[in-house]
């Protein structure tokens, strides 16, 4: 006992003594004064978010004291403070009640990132160059101030952009005031993995313009198409959550979970029946399953309702969709068919649900009213262990698309005099064909309120960098993971590391500036006192049991992490009447003698859209399935590579009609013999030390389609070819594919 | 009687999702050794998971199976260390002694786990990443063997707690990083040696198995295997 | 200890040095008296049968012992309780087999080095100051004399080793050296 | 043996110590750089860490260990095989036991320094001294690298005893031929031997009993090395055959060491009327033996393996028979077994150019032994997930050849300081034959040697 304690001691000592060697010059920089109260080595556990993807997960996050190099008023010197340590999961958050995913553990070094941007920068040589100044905040906030007044004064139409990721809240709220007083659009939002197809399909089948938030957890029969719910997709916390639960979680009672998918994904690896699908087939695959469904009375069709009705022969019992004349095109055999939709209609509550690439192929839409079409004949919509639909915001109206403004932008149809960028790179997380590049070299003026130097700010003129997410305040309105109201708000959690400021505090400074009509339209002068307000405002709306007034509210809701509702929501479905939809082939851009395979990419269980392939921690874990690292690769099944003479690690070049890269081949047993597949997230030309000139960006070839009746990007309807060119580079944690020998063959 | 620490790992809840892994990195100080020595491997994760696949196209399943130092109770890696830095705790752990590491690698290849990681060169962490190191680790330098610890820290700072305020530890109350992170909850931690806490349960349970129990290392993590679904079990 | 006065005769092949012998044994020379030194061992000759007993096999066995039980104790007291024992969680500390193992290597240990201590000392090596010794004998010479003859017999001993084939006789006196 | 007189045989075996020509110091400094290489090599790894080796996980041993296992294995050359011929009494031996004594030296030291270089952390090497330190613990008993440092240390200081104490009259031969300061160091190493009865009976009655000592000494030494594999539950190392087999190999790669330095040392210090055919005959055929012994217990062992068919082992099997390690396993029996059998088997074959061509394999051979030994198994153990492989990089290369360098040189200059041949063995070995016929003619007069 008291030999471990000395050993426990001996190991503080030795981490100390290993991070302030002799001679470090920091010993001769002077201290600060501490501007918190800390007790050495005791950790103090505070509440925040997550933001590193839409699922909005809960953190708690461990805070200690220790020693930072800071600059203080320009001073370099060593400031005590508190420092976060570690994230985990807040087990009081209704999402992901106290777990968290691996990029969200890896939240840490955004903050700590070595490459961060430490204070505001005036670009000083050409475009792009990379060539900044550092500046202080009242030069830049003057330099972005007068441009902006500038505009003001021009009375310009649309002279103002404001690219942003996906935003919820006050921030989404301040952002768009903020546009809408220059006659502009609303802020343009982009990410490569966006939900607005779901959104939408969600919207004419059920009413609710959000993604679903599946109950998994007490569903015994879980059909999906293509979503990799476990990792990637919506809320993969929650999911997880609900998958343990569904799996072990009930004693004596163990759920079914079938994938559809062309590659094995980290979700269909868990499943209990991998089904391997044709490319786009899914919708036709869902009413295959209803069909048996109907034919076999196990289900009324009218008791699918509204989401029924909008696929045209519904009402007849789909004689379309016979499993027999389906099975070819669908590549799955009738009898599995039948077999998968006798299981599912025998289980109560049973859920479909659809994501990923089964939704970004030009008939996505289809695909996805199809499938929701299923769940609703299935019984399982709004009821436990089916698909429920959270309230956390209002449905939001459709951004304005990011390649339609590119391509007006870069034609010259329309003038852009300043741009903002939040949160967005969409020079990286677009195709190439929509010359988001292009556009972004007209535009006069650019400020990016980011972080880290990418692809897109390395085109900015101004740099505002942004907090941290562990050093700003933080607010969200997660739309799924839970059936609960929930909204989050979280104070900082340590004090800034460097000179930066929350995005919304400089954008109210500026329109403070600016004048006018935003004393009314904005009336915070921080982003704290929005926030504040929309408490207030919910206070209000929703009342408390345990709060006396609006203050105690907003004081437990920042203690707790948010506030969220005992109940599941009740919202209202907003049915709007629509007209039945056929179904619609497929189309994929490339001749198929030419280009003879399916390119699939997908999000990366690490790296997800690319945003993260800056963190170390996201590089050197291995991927779950190929085990690589620091790297990415093609994966393509051992015939496919058998025939093209491709092994493993081999450098191969993927063509498609829009462009060419170049990876090393991953042969794999768990793809399609006709797909080539590719985790998104490498590839990056300009992202700190740790992904600049890592691998290739599958997007940056990837053909302009969109998903037929909406404006997004049908990112898996393109098709490649692919040739071996040489050796390449592919480093795997993991050794042997099988478990067994495969020398032991030889016998 | 001192606690027996072990764990039990349901693999029909594990889908692989690597959130242990970059918790153990966050909590333990791991350092991450770059892209050339990851091609070298000499990536250090002390849980990593491992996938297998069985079959070949369409037929394809994969498993995957979340291995960290199984804490054995005859761990070979023990007696071959000629300076105790690998040793036997009280509580049933195989402590690793940073200290008295002189790095012959000998437990590394006496243990068939290969769960022991070892500093090919010091670790770098570019400034400010270092402001990320949990101060209850310490920071293992060149030459020296590193495992998982079942986080020790988290232990010993909770049987202080409770002794503190006099009290006997709540099973479930200790959580290493893997288990308090695992959005499936497949992991459980928890004293073997109280036969009412829920490791103990799970490894009574008839699908309780052991990786390579067949050798003899009497590892004190407990596999559940993946469990196959019937309908009948549901009708 | 000077170099003792000595008469002795240089021999160049055994035959005629086991004569040479034969006559100072003859002569009633004492044998502790006698000298004979070699660049190789004669060990079939009659002029090299003298300190023939030893008891160093039997030291050497002791010094065995006495290695082994170091070896045994070393073992066994240092994993059991120096300076306090050690938390192994009740893992055996201390095992036979390797205990064993020790236990013979420094056994052997004790018994080679025992036996490399016996020989320097009964042969009272290494000793470097001066002393009867001819470099002759480097040469193949066998070295036959008598030690502090008396006055009396010097003649008569000089004239029996040449008669029994000695190529040459020397003597030295007091502290002459070699 | 020969019709020398002591006269010519001491002339003769002392010229080497005189004189340095050209050539040697060409060669002398060629090796000496070659060596310092390898010094600035392991001070480089020192310095930056053992990174700069190729190892990695799982492969957490690879040259350094063969190297190692190899130089304890070459050690067995001298003191066993001397020690052997010795108690038989083999008249033919006292030519060679020299030549075979001095290798297992600086064999020895060599392979004992390999454990150190190949530590994470060097400058803790002490912490395996069963000394009471500060740090309240004593080295852990039970580790095989604990039985290591205790057999190696005996049989090195067995082994330097067993090759000074004979010396100590050849060095009194040179002190008294000698002139200036060589007369000085030479007297001092002569110890004072003047060459009497008393001396000459202690010394052969040490060497006697060292002889026996020093036998077991030996073959537990690489009993202990093999441990030091078999004590860990790796694939195809957790075996029982592994002592014996250790011990087999360090033998047959002993003999092979020192048929080479004779055939070397006979051209070299034109020793070509003491070390005789019949001498590299006789070797011959005691390698030949250790080579069918050799592949007596490489098929025991596989074919145990092939027909226990545990899956982790035949992992290895197969890696090794038609895996990534083929060439190597099968160049292996080449040089062990199929090229040294017909060289050694065949009577005209078994010349001096035979033996040591066959000895050259064998040496080769040995090592890739060592090497297949340790990595196939190590890189294929248990859970296939961790599989992985070896490749040695120019620090590990540098060392291994600066080691084989450092092994020449030292032969070298022992070779001018020190006759390879005991002179007064040799001499002695002369009078044998009246010896055996004055014992047949008086039995009763002569006692038991």
């Amino acid at each position: 006992m008291e030999r471990r304690d000395f050993l426990k001691i001996s190991a503080v000592a030795g981490a100390t003594a290993a991070l302030e060697g002799c001679g470090n010059p920091d010993h001769q920089l002077i201290r600060f004064v501490p501007e918190e109260d800390l007790i050495p080595g005791i950790a103090t556990w505070k509440p925040s978010i997550c933001t590193l993807c839409p699922a909005g997960c809960g953190l708690l996050v461990r805070v200690m004291a220790g020693e930072a190099e800071v600059v203080r008023n320009g001073q370099l010197g060593l400031l005590k403070m508190g420092l976060a340590k570690k994230l985990e999961g807040n087990p009081a958050h209704p999402i992901n009640q106290g777990k968290l995913c691996p990029r969200g553990q890896a939240g840490l070094q955004v903050t700590y990132h070595p490459d961060r941007i430490k204070g505001p920068l005036v670009r000083t040589g050409r475009r792009g160059s990379g060539q900044f100044r550092e500046v202080g905040w009242d030069e830049a906030t003057k330099q972005l101030v007068q441009k902006l007044s500038e505009l003001k004064a021009s009375k310009q139409e649309g002279g103002l952009a404001f690219v942003t990721a996906p935003l919820r809240g006050q921030r989404k709220t301040i952002i768009d005031t903020f546009v809408a007083s220059f006659k502009g659009l609303t802020s343009i939002e982009f990410a490569f993995f966006d939900d607005s197809v779901i959104r939408a399909a969600n919207a004419a089948s059920f009413g609710h313009a959000l993604p679903p938030t599946v109950d998994i957890g007490t569903s015994n029969y879980v059909i999906s198409f293509g979503a990799d719910f476990l990792g990637t997709w919506n809320s993969p916390v929650a999911q997880s959550l609900g998958f343990g639960h569904m799996r072990k979680g009930r004693p004596g009672q163990r759920g079914k979970f079938v994938q559809f998918e062309q590659r094995i994904s980290q979700t269909g690896a868990s499943a209990d029946e991998w089904i391997p699908v044709e490319p786009g087939a899914e919708g036709m695959l869902a009413l295959s399953l209803a069909h048996v469904i109907i034919a076999e009375n196990k289900q009324l069709a009218t008791a699918a309702g509204h989401a029924g009705s909008l696929i045209e022969g519904w009402s007849l019992g789909l004689p379309d969709y016979a499993p027999e004349k389906v099975a070819a095109q669908v590549g799955v055999k009738p009898e599995t068919i039948a077999r998968i939709a006798r299981e599912a209609a025998a289980q109560d509550p049973a859920v479909a649900l659809i994501g990923d690439a089964a939704v970004a192929h030009t008939n996505g839409l289809f695909n996805a009213l199809a499938v929701n079409a299923l769940s609703a004949l299935l019984g399982s919509v709004g009821k436990p262990g089916g698909i429920l639909f959270a309230s956390g915001s209002s449905a939001k109206p459709p951004a304005a698309s990011l390649q339609s403004w590119a391509s007006e932008v870069s034609s010259g149809a329309t003038a852009v005099d300043v741009l903002l960028l939040y949160n967005a790179n969409p020079v990286f997380a677009a195709p190439a064909e929509w010359g988001v590049q292009r556009a972004l070299e007209k535009v006069p003026f650019i400020a990016s309120f980011g972080s880290f130097i990418d692809e897109t700010s390395a085109l900015a003129d101004l740099i505002l960098p942004d907090h941290s997410p562990l050093e700003s305040w933080l607010e969200d309105t997660p739309v799924s993971g839970s059936a609960k109201t929930v909204v989050s708000v979280a104070p900082p959690a340590m004090n800034p590391l460097h000179n930066t400021r929350a995005m919304a505090d400089v954008l109210l400074d500026a329109a403070h500036q600016l004048g006018g009509d935003f004393a009314k339209t904005l009336p915070w002068k921080t982003y704290e006192e929005a926030i504040q307000a929309s408490f207030a405002a919910l206070y209000k709306e929703k009342g408390s049991k345990t709060a006396k007034d609006a203050d105690e509210f907003w004081k437990k809701a920042q203690e707790q992490g948010g506030w969220w509702s005992t109940e599941p929501s009740q919202v209202a479905a907003v049915i709007s009447a629509g007209t039945a939809v056929k179904n619609s082939a497929p189309q994929f851009s490339g001749d198929s003698s030419q280009y003879p395979y399916h390119f699939l990419p997908f999000a990366s269980q690490l790296l997800y859209d690319g945003s993260l392939a800056h963190l170390p921690w996201m590089q050197e874990v291995p991927d779950p399935l190929s085990t690589a690292m620091w790297g990415t690769w093609v994966e393509i099944n051992p015939r496919t590579a058998e025939k093209l003479m491709i092994q493993q690690g081999d450098l191969v070049e993927v063509v498609s009609p829009n462009g060419k890269l170049r990876a090393p081949a991953l042969v794999s047993p768990g793809i399609a013999p006709d797909v080539i597949a590719m985790p998104v997230g490498q590839g990056h030309q300009n992202f700190t030390r740790y992904a600049t000139g890592r691998g290739a960006n599958p997007i940056s070839i990837l053909a302009p389609a969109n998903v037929e009746g909406t404006g997004s990007l049908a990112w898996a309807a393109t098709r490649v070819k692919l040739s071996r060119v040489g050796r390449g580079k592919l480093i795997l944690f993991g050794g042997s594919l099988s478990e067994s020998s495969p020398e032991l063959k030889h016998r | 009687m001192a606690h027996q620490w072990g764990m039990a790992i349901d693999l029909d809840r594990c889908n692989g999702c690597e959130a242990c892994v970059v918790a153990c990195h966050a909590e333990n100080n791991i350092s991450t050794v770059g892209e050339e020595q990851a091609a070298l491997s000499r990536a250090k994760h002390w849980i990593r998971v491992e996938r297998y696949y069985e079959g070949e196209f369409p037929d394809v399943r994969v498993k995957f199976t979340p291995v960290l130092c199984q804490q054995c109770d005859a761990a070979p890696c023990e007696p071959v260390c000629p300076t105790f830095a690998s040793y036997h705790t009280s509580e049933g752990l195989n402590g690793q002694v940073y200290n008295r590491c002189i790095g012959t690698r000998y437990c590394a290849n006496a243990c068939p786990y290969v769960v022991r990681y070892f500093n090919f060169y010091n670790p770098i962490w570019e400034k400010p990443l270092q402001l990320q190191l949990n101060p209850d680790v310490s920071v293992r330098e060149e030459g020296v063997m590193e495992k998982c610890t079942f986080c020790v820290q988290r232990i010993k700072a909770r049987e202080i707690q409770a002794a503190a305020e006099k009290r006997e530890l709540r099973d479930g109350e200790i959580q290493p990083a893997c288990v308090q992170s695992c959005p499936t909850r497949a992991m459980v931690f928890g004293d073997l040696g109280d036969p009412e806490s829920e490791v103990s349960r799970l490894a009574r349970s008839s699908r309780a198995t052991k990786l390579l129990g067949e050798l003899g290392t009497r590892p004190k993590v407990n596999y559940l295997p993946r469990d196959s679904w019937h309908d009948s079990e549901n009708a | 200890m000077p170099i003792p006065g000595a008469i002795y005769g240089l021999f160049s092949d055994p035959s005629s040095a086991e004569r040479g012998m034969d006559a100072l044994s003859r002569a009633g020379i004492r044998p502790d008296r006698i000298v004979v030194m070699s660049a190789e061992p004669f060990d079939e000759y009659s002029f090299s049968k003298m300190d023939e007993a030893t008891p160093m096999p039997w030291l050497a066995a002791i010094g065995g012992i006495v290695g082994g039980t170091c070896g045994f104790l070393l073992a066994r007291l240092t994993q059991e309780g120096y300076p306090f024992p050690l938390i192994t969680g009740g893992m055996p500390l201390l095992a036979a087999w390797p205990t064993g193992i020790v236990t013979y290597e420094l056994t052997m240990l004790g018994a080679v080095l025992t036996t490399v201590v016996t020989l320097l000392i009964t042969t009272r090596l290494p000793n470097w100051k001066p002393k009867l010794y001819d470099p002759e004998v480097a040469n193949g010479k066998i070295l036959i004399g008598v030690l502090e003859p008396s006055d009396a017999t010097r003649t008569e001993i000089e004239g029996r080793l040449l008669a029994a084939g000695a190529e040459q006789v020397k003597t030295t006196v007091g502290d002459v050296a070699s | 043996m020969t019709a020398k007189t002591p006269e010519q045989i001491t002339n003769d075996l002392l010229r080497p110590l005189s004189g340095i020509s050209a050539r040697y110091v060409f060669w002398a400094a060629l090796l000496a750089g070659i060596a310092v290489a390898a010094l600035c090599a392991f001070l480089y790894q020192v310095y930056s860490g053992l990174g700069v080796s190729g190892l990695r996980s799982p492969v957490f041993w690879g040259f350094y260990i063969t190297n190692f296992v190899f130089w304890i294995g070459l050690s067995h050359a001298g003191t066993l095989i001397s020690a052997i011929l010795r108690l038989a009494n083999a008249t033919w031996r006292r030519p060679v036991t020299r030549c075979a004594e001095v290798i297992t030296v600086f064999a020895l030291s060599i392979g004992a320094t390999f454990p150190i270089i190949h530590l994470g952390r060097p400058w803790l090497a002490f912490f395996l001294f069963p000394y009471p330190s500060e740090r309240g613990l004593w080295p852990n008993i039970r580790s095989p690298l604990l039985w290591d440092f205790f057999a190696i240390n005996t049989y090195l200081i067995s082994s330097v005893t067993f090759l000074l104490l004979p010396m100590v009259p050849d060095f009194a031969l040179v002190r008294d031929r000698a002139a200036g300061w060589k007369k000085k160091i030479y007297s001092a190493l002569a110890l004072g031997w003047t060459g009497t009865p008393k001396q000459w009976h202690r010394l052969e009655t040490a060497m006697h009993i060292m002889a026996i000592a020093v036998i077991p000494v030996a073959v537990s030494v690489h009993s202990i090395v093999s441990w030091d594999f078999a004590m860990a539950p790796v694939p195809m190392w957790h075996s029982t055959i592994f002592a014996p087999y250790f011990v087999a190999g360090a033998i047959f790669s002993g003999i092979a060491a020192l048929i080479l330095a004779m055939a070397l040392l006979r051209k070299l210090l034109h020793l070509e009327e003491y070390l005789l055919p019949i001498h590299f005959e006789n070797l011959g055929k005691l390698l030949l033996v250790m080579s069918l012994l050799w592949f007596y217990f490489v098929f025991a062992e596989r074919l145990t393996t092939w027909y226990g068919n545990e899956p982790s082992e035949m992992a290895v099997f197969w890696v090794t028979q038609h895996g990534s390690y083929a060439p190597l396993f099968w160049a292996m029996v080449s040089c062990n077994f199929l090229i040294p059998f017909p060289l050694l088997a065949i009577k005209k074959l078994r010349t001096i150019t035979g033996t040591a061509i066959a000895s050259f394999t064998v040496v080769i051979g040995m090592w890739l032994e060592r090497f297949l030994i340790i990595v196939p198994s190590l890189s294929h153990k248990y859970l296939p997930y961790r599989w992985g492989t070896y490749r040695p990089t120019w620090v590990e290369i540098t060392i291994t050849a600066g080691t084989f360098c450092t092994m020449v040189l030292l032969y070298m200059i022992f070779s001018k300081i020190v006759p390879v041949i005991s002179v007064w063995e040799l001499k002695a070995g002369r009078h044998e034959e009246p010896h055996a016929l004055r014992l047949a003619r008086q039995p009763d007069q002569v006692e038991a040697d």
